[in-house]
């Protein structure tokens, strides 16, 4: 299946790129992430992280599907 | 939409005008600039960078919270991204209302949600020359006050769309 | 000092440099606008008058008690005198901190004293060609809320210098 | 003894002056206001006024002397 990926932050230089598009077998941004953890040795663990599903903010459990956008997002730190 | 951002010095007098209504017999705006000092280093500019869609979506969601529960008139916020030297505004909120103690009341709760729940990120640069993403406000507050609980956003989905 | 008059239109910006630090991480202000209707009165303009020399010794008293209570950078407020128009600024507040929670704090506290104390008067023109001073908040409040405790400023000599 | 009083306000607009130099054997403020309440129909009664001497919020029962300038103080309302 195939979904759309964007990086921000600490994760954008830890990938070593804004955004991609990944052919996947995961079935949720979960599964999602245990698979990108163990690509690019993010040092964010899932439990500090949200995650986004075109964008809107997503339940990690939820089911993807094709073509979905997906952004995992760092604890946040504006203003 | 009540929150956007921009590139550029933010013209908080233009935005100012927005808010403006002969109903309104108070107005209050916070500025977030950007400081020399953070977590006990030394900064010398720092960059910011949004999930612009969502935090977008995000914020005026926060607005129109606050119009929903306080009694004010107007209300925005812009938030600046990219390069910032110190001193500069990274952000603005603006809030008019019949009565102060509202447009107080609103200002600040724009202003903490916004910081706690918009997908923007900050990285500092430090006069020793390294950098690092500040990667949220409560995660800094718990590791230095071990028994505040530790929380940094809402990690379920929201239920506002 | 920290409190000052002017009889034109006060320049926020001009007075906001003398706020500006590279140590300040938030910066709120606060503006009091001519609203078009007072105490169900529909109001068309007002004439704002002092008694300088004591309202910028008490004026600038209040702020300074606001930098020594917060933990603050820079503090000021501005008052206009003389006749206002709808939508006009009456009076300003500016606080610079560290951290914005202390800069909300000590805004608020500023306008809510000098509102209290200051000696400032303002005599509203209403639409229906009459015009009236307004005498002070607590004075109305107690009118409309009979239950509410009358309190109109410190009626014994205040123990400041 | 001689005295100068200010007027502001609504008290201004009711004795028609902003200031005079007044002969007066009022030895307080308290006795003052009650001389000029006479005087001029001030609609304000004492306990909704502050008095200022020189500049300086005042006991009502301070011993006033010549040359002291008073000054009445409505509710206020700046802002």
């Amino acid at each position: 299946m195939q979904l759309k990926i964007q990086y921000y932050a600490l994760m954008r230089e830890q990938a070593g790129r804004s955004e991609e598009t990944l052919e996947t077998s995961a079935g949720t941004p979960a599964d999602l992430y245990d698979e990108l953890l163990a690509r690019y040795g993010f040092t964010l663990s899932r439990d500090q992280l949200r995650v986004a599903v075109n964008s809107e903010f997503s339940e990690w459990s939820r089911k993807l599907k094709v073509g979905d956008a997906v952004v995992f997002i760092p604890p946040v730190a504006g203003g | 939409m009540h929150f956007r951002f921009t590139e550029q010095a933010i013209d908080t007098q233009s935005a100012r005008t927005e808010l403006q209504s002969f109903s309104a017999g108070g107005y209050v705006s916070f500025e977030g600039w950007v400081r020399d000092f953070n977590e006990g280093r030394e900064v010398t500019r720092l960059e910011y960078e949004a999930f612009q869609e969502l935090a977008v979506k995000e914020g005026h969601g926060i607005v129109t919270e606050a119009l929903r529960r306080f009694p004010i008139k107007h209300a925005l916020c812009i938030h600046r991204i990219g390069s910032l030297e110190l001193g500069d505004m990274a952000v603005w909120v603006g809030v008019s209302a019949a009565h102060r103690a509202e447009a107080f009341d609103a200002c600040r709760f724009i202003i903490d949600e916004v910081k706690l729940r918009a997908p923007i990120w900050k990285k500092e640069h430090y006069r020793s020359g390294d950098s690092g993403w500040v990667n949220c406000e409560r995660c800094a507050q718990a590791a230095e006050h071990p028994h505040t609980q530790h929380r940094h956003g809402r990690h379920t989905a929201p239920n506002s769309k």
